[in-house]
C-alpha cells in the first residue's frame, strides 16, 4: 500500500524502520533531537533536525541512540566511522554538504580507505545523510552540490534520490550497505510529496531508473535535476524531440549500462547537474560517454550545470545560477542543430 | 568610563540593532524579506561594547548573527538593508545576504555561515596587523556552540603560539541552535579553554554594555601592546529564535523571562541615567532618528534595482 | 642565462625571488624553517620543508616572515586567508594534499568565495603550496592527487609544472595573483632536474605548453604525467604514431584552445592524470572534448589514471596503481584499433 | 603492582619493541625496506604500560608512529614485519604500510598517517562500547603535536559531552617533527587540556613503566567503570628521528644524551632487579628470543610472496 508523503516524511519513516530492525543503528548530529530530551522541562524532541527528518525518533529510540551533537563535525563525523568500524551502523548527519570543509578528514582519509588499507579486515558501515543544492536564498556556504568530491574518493559510495519512494527505499539500502554511503538530499526536494510505498524495501544502489522513455535524446539528471530534466523532456516533447529521462540515483557506482544502452538508442546526451561544472558529475558522465559511448554519439555531449561560480544571495542572481529546463531544451536543441 | 557624547553614540548603536533585528522579523514573517535570518535582539551590548574600542584599522570577523556586528563596526544601514533585500545596491552587491554581509573596508571581514570559520579569519588579520606593523588589532565574534569547534582551537593556540593582537569574543548564549551548551560539553566554565592556549581570559556580563565595554578596552589594550590575545566571555541570550521561523520548544518561558527581564538597553539606560550620562529627551530624539533611518534603508531597499542576471558571473576572480 | 637545477631548487629559488621582490610576500607552514630559529641553540634552518624548498628562507628573511606553524592546517591556512584578505601575500604550504581532510574549509567556503560573497571588494593574495601524487611508498593518506577538489571550487586557481624551469615561473605568477591559487608539486618530480632561467619570470596562469608535435594523436598530461606522454610518445613515435604531448600546467583555469586546436589536428585525445577517474581532470578534459570537440573526434576518448582505489603500500601495488607510459600506449593502440 | 610472571611479559614487549625499531632502522638504512618509517625507540614503556591493561574488547588507535602500539597490543610479529616488506603476506596484505598497520581482529584499529585523526576514532570505539555494553574501553595513543589539531579538541570534547569509556594517551616527546612544542602553543603544561573539556587529567614520566601503568591503570579503570574519559598526558622522548633518515639538527646532543639516560627499558630493569620482579638470566633468554623471532619475522618476510598486481583492485568496497 502507498501512501502520499513527503521526501522528508519518506527519510523520516525510514529512519524508523530501520532503527527498529536493527538495535544497531543509532542516529547522530547537530539537533537531531534538537536539545536531545530535556525531559526536567518537559522538553523533549523539539526540533528533529532543521528539516524535521529526525522528529520523533528520540522518544522511540532514547537518547543513546539518538544523539544530539555538538557543533564539531570533524569530531563526530570522526566518532561515527570509529562507531562503524566497532560494531554499530550509525547514521549521522551532516546538516549541509557545504560542511565537508569540516568534516572531510573522516570521510576522505578515514572511512573511505579503511578496509583498503587494512587488507580488507574492516567494515565500515556508516551513512552520512547531507543535504545539498541551491534554491533556498542561503547562499554561497549553505548551498552547493559538492557529492563530486564523495564521488571522487574511492572507497565511498554516494546516492541521491529525486522522489520520496526512492527516498526511503535508498536510505534502507544505504543504513545496510556494509560500505560508507553518503546520502544526500536536495534542498528544493524536501517538501516535495510522492507515492511512498508502506514498509520495508530496499532501493538497490547502483541502478539508475527510466523515468520517460524516447528515442531522441538521453537526459540524464540526478536529485533535483531529475525534474529538471522531466520539465525539459515535456517541453522538448511539444516540438516532436522524444527524450529518455533517466534518475541516476546511484552516483557511485554508477549505472553506466543504463546510461549507455540509452544513448545508443537516441544518439545523443544532455548531463543536467545543478553542481558546478568542473570535476563534477556532469564531467564524470560526459567522459564515460565518450569514451565507451563513443559510437553511439551524434552529437556533442551537452553539459547543462550551475556555472563555475559560487552560490548567490540574491533571488535574481540564485534563479540565473541555477540550471533551468530551458537551458536543457537550448542544449538539446543544438545538438540538432536548430539553433544555428 | 565613557563621556556623554559617546554614551549616545552608543545608545543610538544599540537602539539601531534592535530596530534594523525587529524591523527584519516583521519583513520576514509578512514574506517581504528571503534568506535565512538569524537575528542579535538582546546581545546589543556585545557589539557595542567591543566595537567602541575599534577603529578603521581593526578588523572584526563574525558569524551568521552579524548584523550587530556590522552596524557596531560602522557599516552603511542603507546598504545592509539592500543586501538582505537582495539589491544590485546592497553591500555585497546582493550577492552575499545576511550570512556574509560585509564592508572590508570598514575593516569588517564578514559574516560567516561557517560556525567557527572566523576564528582564523581573525587570526590572519592579527598576523597582518603584526607583521606590517599597522597598530590595529582583530577581533573575533562568535558564539558558545563555536568554541566546540576545531577552527575555534587551532585559532586560539595559534594567536596564542605567536602572541597576536587579536581579541577573541565568545558571545555566550547558551545555545547552539536548539542544543543547549550542558548538552554539548562537559566543561561548566567555557572562559578556561583560554588556559589551554596560556592566553588570557576575561569574563563579562554580556547584558551590560559597561561591564563589556571594560573588559573590551582590557583585552583590546593588551592585544594593542604586544600583550597577546584575550578569550572575552560575554554572557549573554538571544530574545528571538535561533532563526526567524524558529518555533523555539527547546527552551522555557521562564528562563526567557528571566534573561528578558535584563535587556541591555534597558540595563544601559538605567545606568546611564543614573550616572547622568544620558538625558531622556536626547533618547526619544535617537529612538525617532532610528525609526526613521529604518523606514528610509527599507523603502530604498525596496525600490532599488535588482542585480543582472548576468551578473552572476562576476567578481569570482579578480581581472586584470 | 639557465642553470641546471632541481625542481625542488627551483621552488626554492622563486620563494627568494618573491620575497626580495615584496615585503608583503610570508612563508608559513609545518617546519618550514625545522624549529624556526632556535638562535639560543645555535639552531636556525635546520629541515625547510620535508622537501627542502623552504630552506634558507628564515636565515634572510627572519622569524616574522618565515613561520613555523603548529600542526594545524585548517587554523593556519585559515589564518593565511585572513592574512592574505588584509594585505599581506602569504605563501603557505599544506605538506601534503591529503590534507585538504583536515584544511578545506578556509579553501572551499572561505579563501573561494570571499571575493564574490563581499560583491567584488575582497581580495585573497593567497598561494597554497602542497605536494601532490604516489611513488614514493607513502601509501594511501600521503600518495593523493587530489587537485580535482580545487578545480572544483570556483574562486580558486590551480596550477601543476612538470619543470623546474616552470616550476619557478608559475610559482613567481601564482604568488603575484591576486586570485587564491593553489600550487601542486609532483612527488615524483621533486629531484629531477632541468634547466631553470636565472632572474625574475613569470610562467601566466592559463597557458598550456606543447612540448612534442605531432598530427596522430593529442596526449594531455599535467605534473608526473607530462612524463609518462612524453615517454609513451616516444614509444608511439617508433611505431609512426606522431603524438602532441600537452602540458597543462594551469588546471583552472584550462587551456582550451591548445588542446581544441591539437584536438582539430589530430582526432585523438588521450588524457593521463595519476588521480583517480571519477569526478577529476581527465573527466574534466573529456568532457571538454566530448562537447567543443566533438566534430574533430575520431576516435573515443581515452582516459588514463589510476583506478578507483585508495593508494597501496606495497611497491608491486603502488607501481600497478600509477598509469604508465605503457597505459597509454595501450590506449592509443585501442583508438588506432590496434588491439581489436 | 604487577607479578613476576607480567613483569617478564613487560620486559618481552618492550625489548621486541626496541629491537623491532632497531631492525628496521638497519634496514632502511641498508635499502632493504621501502616506505618512511616513524620509529617508536625511546617510547616503549608508554605503549607497553597502557596495553598492559587492555584485552581484547578493547580498542586502541594509534598513530604514524604506530609499531610499538601495535606489539603491545599483541599484533603478530610476522606480519607486522611482512606488512612492512609489502608482502601479501603482511598483517594489512602489503596495503597499509608502516603508517596504516592493523589488526581490527585484535582491537588494533589501526596507525594513522593523519595527525589528530585517531582521536575521533577512538570516541566512536568508546561509543560502541558504551551503546552495545561491551564493557571495552577506546585508548587513544597520540603526540604533542597532534593536541593543536582541531580532531583532538572536537574528539576530547565530545568524549567529555557523552562521558564516553575512552583514554586519550598523549605521547609529548617535545616535538612535531622539528618543531619544538614551545614552539606550537603557548600552554606551558599540556595536561591542562583536559580541564577545557571538563575531564579528567593526570601525568606520568613515560619514560618509567611502573608511574605509566599505574596512572594508566587508573584512567582505564575510571572508564571502565563508566566514569568518564582521561587525558593521560605521558612525558618522553624519541631517541631516534622523526622518520629515518632525518638528520636531527634540530635538537642539542646534551638535551638527547639527557633523555638517554633515562632509557624506559633499563630504567624498568633497575626497578624490576630492585623489586626482586626479574632475574639477569631471564632476561637473557627474553633478548635472545627475541632477537630469533625478529630474525625469523624478516627471514618469512623477505621469503614472502608480493601480492599481485591485480590485487590492487581488491578490497576498495565490501562485496555482496
Ligand atoms: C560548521 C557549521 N556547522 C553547523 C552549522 C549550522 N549552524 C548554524 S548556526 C548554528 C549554531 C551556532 O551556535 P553558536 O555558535 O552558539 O552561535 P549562536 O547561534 O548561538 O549565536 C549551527 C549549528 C554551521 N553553520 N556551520
Ligand atoms: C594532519 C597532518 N598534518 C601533518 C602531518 C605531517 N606529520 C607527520 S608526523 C608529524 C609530527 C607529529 O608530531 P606529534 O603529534 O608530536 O607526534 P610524534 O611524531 O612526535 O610522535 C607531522 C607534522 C600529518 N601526517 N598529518
Ligand atoms: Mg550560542
Ligand atoms: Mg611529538
Amino acid at each position: 500500500m502507498a501512501r502520499r508523503l513527503s521526501f522528508k516524511d519518506a527519510i523520516n519513516e525510514a529512519l524508523f524502520i530501520a532503527m527498529r530492525a536493527d538495535a544497531d543503528v543509532i542516529v547522530m548530529g547537530e539537533d537531531v533531537a534538537g536539545g536531545g530530551g530535556r525531559k526536567d522541562q518537559g522538553i523533549e524532541d523539539a526540533w528533529g533536525g532543521p528539516f524535521g527528518t529526525t522528529k520523533g525518533l528520540i522518544g522511540e529510540f532514547g537518547p543513546k541512540r539518538v544523539r544530539d551533537t555538538p557543533i564539531s563535525e570533524m569530531g563526530f563525523v570522526g566518532a561515527a566511522v570509529g562507531a562503524a568500524a566497532t560494531g554499530l551502523r550509525p547514521v549521522a548527519e551532516l546538516m549541509f554538504i557545504d560542511f565537508l570543509g569540516v568534516a572531510l578528514d573522516p570521510l576522505l582519509n578515514q572511512a573511505a580507505k579503511m578496509r583498503y588499507m587494512f587488507g580488507g579486515k574492516a567494515r565500515v558501515p556508516l551513512t552520512l545523510r547531507t543535504n545539498v543544492g541551491a534554491g533556498n536564498r542561503a547562499a554561497s556556504q549553505h548551498s552547493q552540490a559538492l557529492y563530486g568530491f564523495t564521488v571522487a574518493i574511492p572507497g565511498l559510495k554516494t546516492v541521491i534520490p529525486s522522489t520520496p519512494a526512492d527516498a526511503k527505499g535508498l536510505l534502507l539500502s544505504a543504513i545496510r550497505d556494509d560500505s560508507p554511503v553518503i546520502f544526500c538530499e536536495s534542498k528544493s526536494l524536501m517538501n516535495s510529496e510522492g507515492e511512498v510505498p508502506e514498509g520495508d524495501y530496499e532501493i538497490p544502489i547502483g541502478e539508475a531508473a527510466v523515468l520517460r522513455e524516447g528515442s531522441d535524446v538521453t537526459l540524464v539528471g540526478m536529485g533535483s535535476t531529475v525534474h529538471t530534466a522531466l520539465a525539459a523532456a515535456e517541453t522538448l516533447a511539444a516540438d516532436g524531440v522524444h527524450a529518455d529521462v533517466i534518475d541516476l540515483r546511484s552516483l557511485y557506482p554508477m549505472d553506466e549500462t543504463t546510461i549507455l544502452e540509452s544513448l545508443a538508442k537516441t544518439g545523443r546526451v544532455v548531463v543536467v547537474d545543478e553542481a558546478t561544472p568542473h570535476c563534477g558529475m556532469a564531467a564524470d558522465i560526459a567522459s564515460l560517454c565518450a569514451d565507451k559511448g563513443f559510437d553511439s554519439l551524434d552529437a556533442p555531449v551537452k553539459k547543462v550545470t550551475a556555472p563555475h561560480t559560487p552560490v548567490p544571495f540574491s533571488p535574481v542572481l540564485e534563479d540565473a545560477f541555477m540550471p533551468s529546463a530551458d537551458d536543457v531544451v537550448v542544449a538539446v536543441h543544438e545538438q540538432l542543430g536548430w539553433n544555428a | 568610563m565613557i563621556s556623554r557624547e559617546e554614551a549616545l553614540d552608543v545608545y543610538q548603536q544599540m537602539r539601531t540593532i534592535r530596530s534594523f533585528e525587529e524591523k527584519l522579523d516583521a519583513l520576514v514573517k509578512v514574506g517581504r524579506l528571503p534568506g535565512f535570518l538569524h537575528l542579535y535582539v538582546g546581545q546589543e551590548a556585545v557589539a557595542v561594547g567591543v566595537c567602541a574600542h575599534l577603529n578603521e584599522r581593526d578588523i572584526v570577523n563574525s558569524t551568521h548573527r552579524g548584523h550587530g556586528h556590522c552596524i557596531a563596526k560602522g557599516v552603511d544601514l542603507k546598504g545592509m538593508m539592500a543586501e538582505l533585500f537582495g539589491r544590485r545596491t546592497g553591500i555585497c552587491n546582493g550577492k552575499g545576504g545576511s550570512m556574509h554581509i560585509a564592508d572590508v573596508n570598514l575593516g569588517m571581514l564578514g559574516a560567516n555561515g561557517i560556525v567557527g570559520a572566523g576564528v582564523p579569519l581573525t587570526v590572519g588579520a592579527a598576523l597582518t596587523a603584526e607583521t606590517k606593523g599597522t597598530g590595529g588589532v582583530a577581533v573575533a565574534f562568535f558564539g558558545d556552540g563555536a568554541t566546540n569547534q576545531g577552527q575555534f582551537h587551532e585559532g586560539l593556540n595559534l594567536a596564542g603560539a605567536w602572541k597576536l593582537p587579536a581579541v577573541f569574543v565568545l558571545e555566550n548564549n547558551g545555545y547552539g541552535e536548539a542544543t543547549p551548551i550542558e548538552f554539548a560539553t562537559a566543561v561548566g566554565d567555557l572562559s578556561v579553554r583560554a588556559s589551554a592556549y596560556g592566553i588570557r581570559s576575561l569574563v563579562a556580563d554580556g547584558m551590560d554594555f559597561f561591564d563589556v565595554f571594560e573588559k573590551a578596552g582590557q583585552a583590546i589594550e593588551h592585544a594593542r601592546n604586544g600583550e597577546g590575545p584575550t578569550l572575552l566571555e560575554c554572557r549573554t541570550y538571544r530574545f528571538l529564535g535561533h532563526f526567524v521561523g524558529d518555533p523555539m520548544g527547546y527552551r522555557s518561558e521562564a528562563e526567557q523571562d528571566d534573561w528578558k527581564s535584563r535587556d541591555p538597553l534597558e540595563t544601559f539606560l538605567a545606568k546611564a541615567l543614573e550616572l547622568g550620562l544620558v538625558r531622556e529627551d536626547a533618547l526619544k530624539r535617537i529612538d525617532e532618528q532610528v525609526a526613521a533611518e529604518i523606514e528610509a534603508a527599507v523603502e530604498a531597499a525596496e525600490a532599488a534595482p535588482y542585480p543582472e542576471p548576468s551578473d552572476v558571473l562576476t567578481d569570482v576572480y579578480v581581472e586584470g
